[in-house]
């Protein structure tokens, strides 16, 4: 599988293309999207010079509809704020997630599981392997209407889980503390919900969530099958 | 109240005490007062509190030194030049540190309500999440939410039932850290805090603090920031002491001066995956050099030049993501 | 989301109804919509619910126009130009309107909260205060908690003991206006929107709001706002309607281009003690011309050019307080 | 006494300079004030002039330690923020004033009470005659460590009553809603008191509060007597 690391060449692509690609698709023109470093910016910034120019794009670092020439180092970089219509900090725009305003956040983490939870705090819980924590991962999954999670998959099969050891931001169903009783996140957020994950989107395919709120694969990327991708998934995809 | 005072860095930091909560400006790896950071290092400063509203390479670096009792934010790592804070990563697996983990807003809503005298702000982030888990209430558990510390409440959050259209509501507590440090672009002779660029969450932590040092790349004369207000942050009243250090963020970046040192932190979270190595890496940058001055004569001018911002856009045009 | 469109004043206020909750920018007798407020009562816009941060000429206008259902807010009056809002407080004494006092505080802390999507914010201010009195909730007593109306809630705010230092502290609900109309000093033709000056509470307000018309001085390239992303407040999207109205602040001040019109404010004031005063003046000033321009017209060039601000002062240097 | 009316030559005082100067003198240098409209604006700016130059003066329109040349006619007026250390927002202000960072605040009123309660919305109460209503009095008086009222007295005694016919600002003593019963203000404001009236500054004398939180004359000013001020007050000033 070589060939599927690395820089592509014109007219080529390679599977991490086709996952900054398929994330962009996910954008409507003018929507409001929140983006994380790394892919996600990648694919917002995609998806604006593509079929969605008048996206607006905020960063948690307080950076509003930035209009960069060079690709960012992370959200905070100059970069994100070059032409940017507004350049403030995170009072403002935590402020503008949590009034319902975006639309659309674009997320990473290390683990994702059947309900959409993420995990970016530790693997194997509070006695495992340490990571950085949420950031703003909780707050924007917690608030955005629909949210876009791009993981790489090929390979890493753990990181699609049954239930994530950590739940850093929440998915379609998620826990009542402090009875711990799982139930949809609907009904812990109350008149607060403003919406959940909309799609996992890996470097093999695009998954999207059902009524009952549990992952299922939509779509597979050219040069994978389902069955690899059920494979490279910890749980039982059932669903496709 | 008197005007703050500008002072050296090693005066600044030595009115911080053992066991002091402590906060910092900046965001991840952008504008932290990093010569601070070293200082606080080589003081050998001990059982610190940190309250973040994010962390990153300078508070890593204050854990892997061993100056930090108490960590408490939502973030530490050191974006793309490393995958996370290896020390604090390190001393959580082997709980050598008590920590609380937090969402962005919440621990934003905690520094916030200590910034406006209140005893807490409301938000509905995170709910169902496991900061919020009970049984990870880590200060608690400790036993230290009995009154003891003034700095830790009895209570890591509470939920409350709302009247005005009864929803459930996670409500945060007022954090007012001893001490704020922020590294800034300007500051007046009389203490008026001028910050270019993205102003993060900056307002917020130093209002919330009781004391704070304003360390500056440039002390200039206060009629120049006055004449235009707008642009200002803060007035010379909330700051106790001013240092003037030009490159004092470096390794991390700072807006229309200078990027990130990428290489410098990228050596640093390799070096940091263990303790030896962390004191391997303390000995050379922080206790084998006398002073910040030092430092940045061991880095060289040909190594912070590279890193300096472009004017017209407020960062470097040869540097690209990625490249060294 | 649509980009904002670029219309006429006469059809941005035309999207405005009958019945609906407003709030303006500015504070007090400065950069307050005075273009916009004169088309609304040229509408005959009725049963506006007004709910501000702070009142000023606007407001007692519009009551004076029998424009305003429900004034919500912490102060009515014309600074120095006249002692209080002779329209507002005619019809309070006659019992000719609704409405509820409140502190600054409270009433900020309400917009705020709807800004935020919170359901509440928390201040100790005015405790004991008669705004607080449980006698003093007019809309409550007028039978208006009863959810019949989606911007009026069951409590007029709630007293709590909070659970982290065990205080008693006010509550106030959000209020989310459906517009907001701000006159500002500059906006980019996608909607980017400046203030040069003092913000007072502008974000708050506009961002608490459904919808925005944003009247400006002049629109500019967005390109020439984008050049500082830290000198604006809010973005294009936020944004719905989008009128250049220069002079559309008068007889209000405008920081940086115009003082305000005390001796209009005045005469204002002076005029509008009796209702049958108000409609005179109304007659001449507002029905009695087409338009905003054929009332600046009517000011004509020479009292407008008087009004200007001395670009190094803010302020015009000719006018001294209490001169006119 | 028209003699005490108008502006006054060199050499020369009124009583309303004299007011001006007296309240000016209650700033002690380095402190944060907070100040409002009109001849409070006055008082604090003699006290920079003179005895307090480092004072620090907020406005609450957001306008902090501004060095006017001119006198403002409001606190939004740009008089206020010429060489400003900042100028932003009422936010910024008021959370720095419930933070209890402002030693002082100089404020106004239409009425004044034996407790130092001020009304500033009905003269008569909620059926009387209306005024402006609150702005930040309310907010500063309940919020700053002292504060400091300066009153015009003579030939207005309906101006010092026993009890104010509406609170708009607290004093000393207050009711506690919703139960209605009169208790200190300490008693209200719990751990967030941070203070209350200092001191009630006329064109005819200068007023204190004893322990009991009750107004008493503390200095006449030339030209008055004791009894003079006695007999333009509505209450009984017996501490005196």
């Amino acid at each position: 599988m070589e060939s599927k690391k690395g820089h592509s060449k014109p007219g080529e692509f390679k599977p991490i293309d086709l996952l900054a690609c398929a994330a962009a698709r996910e954008v409507k023109d003018g929507e409001i999207v929140f983006a994380g470093t790394g892919l996600p910016m990648l694919a917002i910034m995609v998806a604006q010079h593509t079929q969605a120019p008048t996206a607006v794009c905020i960063y948690e670092s307080g950076s509003i509809d930035g209009r960069p020439i060079d690709l960012p180092t992370s959200v905070a970089d100059a970069r994100c704020s070059y032409q940017a219509a507004v350049g403030d900090g995170l009072t403002d725009v935590f402020g503008q997630l949590q009034s319902g305003k975006v639309d659309l956040a674009y997320l990473g983490g290390a683990e994702v599981d059947l309900y959409g939870n993420v995990n970016c705090t530790f693997m194997g819980g509070p006695t495992g392997k340490r990571l950085t924590g949420s950031g703003g991962n909780s707050d924007i999954h917690s608030l955005a209407k629909r949210s876009v999670l791009i993981m790489p998959q090929f390979g890493q099969k753990r990181r699609f889980v049954e239930r994530v050891s950590y739940i850093t931001s929440p998915g379609w169903k998620i826990p009542h503390w402090p009875d711990k009783e799982w139930v949809p996140k609907q009904e812990v957020y109350g008149s607060a919900f403003n919406g959940g994950p909309a799609a996992v989107i890996s470097d093999m395919g695009v998954y999207r969530f059902d009524a009952k709120g549990e992952m299922y694969l939509d779509t597979v990327h050219p040069g994978f099958t389902p069955e690899e991708c059920r494979e490279n998934c910890s749980f039982d995809l059932n669903n496709f | 109240m008197a005007r703050p005072k500008i002072v050296s860095l090693t005066e600044a930091v030595g009115q911080i005490k053992d066991g002091d909560m402590l906060t910092f400006g900046g965001f991840t790896v952008w504008r932290r007062p990093m010569a601070a950071i070293y200082e606080l290092i080589r003081q050998k400063k001990r059982n610190l509190h940190l309250v973040e509203v994010n962390g990153g390479t300078h508070d890593d670096m204050l854990v892997g030194a061993g100056c930090v009792g108490i960590w408490e934010s939502s973030w530490c790592g050191h974006e793309l030049y490393g995958k996370f804070g290896s020390n604090l990563a390190r001393k959580i697996e082997k709980g050598e540190i008590l920590y609380e983990d937090w969402a962005h807003i919440h621990i934003l809503n905690r520094l916030t309500a200590g910034s406006k005298g209140l005893p807490f702000l409301p938000t509905y982030s995170a709910m169902g999440c496991d900061m919020l888990n009970p049984e990870n209430d880590n200060l608690g558990k400790a036993g230290l939410r009995d009154g003891s510390n003034p700095h830790i409440g009895k209570l890591k959050y509470a939920m409350y039932q709302e009247p005005f259209t009864n929803s459930e509501i996670v409500l945060v507590p007022a954090a007012n850290p001893d001490w704020c440090i922020t590294h800034v672009q300007m500051v007046g002779a009389e203490g008026t805090v001028r910050v270019d660029g993205l102003k993060f969450s900056d307002q917020e932590v130093i209002k919330a603090s009781k004391h704070n040092i304003i360390i500056a790349e440039q002390v200039v004369p206060e009629e120049y920031l006055r004449r235009e207000p707008t642009r200002n942050m803060i007035g010379g009243y909330l700051v106790d002491y001013i240092v003037e250090q030009p490159w004092g963020a470096h390794p991390t970046g700072l807006y229309g001066v200078h990027e990130p040192d990428g290489e410098f932190i990228s050596n640093f979270f390799k070096a940091t995956r263990t303790q030896e190595g962390f004191d391997q890496w303390a000995e050379e940058w922080i206790f084998g050099v006398k002073d910040f001055q030092e430092y940045l004569s061991k880095l060289g001018i040909t190594r912070l030049e590279s890193l300096k911002a472009n004017p017209a856009l407020g960062y470097s045009s040869t540097m690209k993501r990625g490249s060294r």
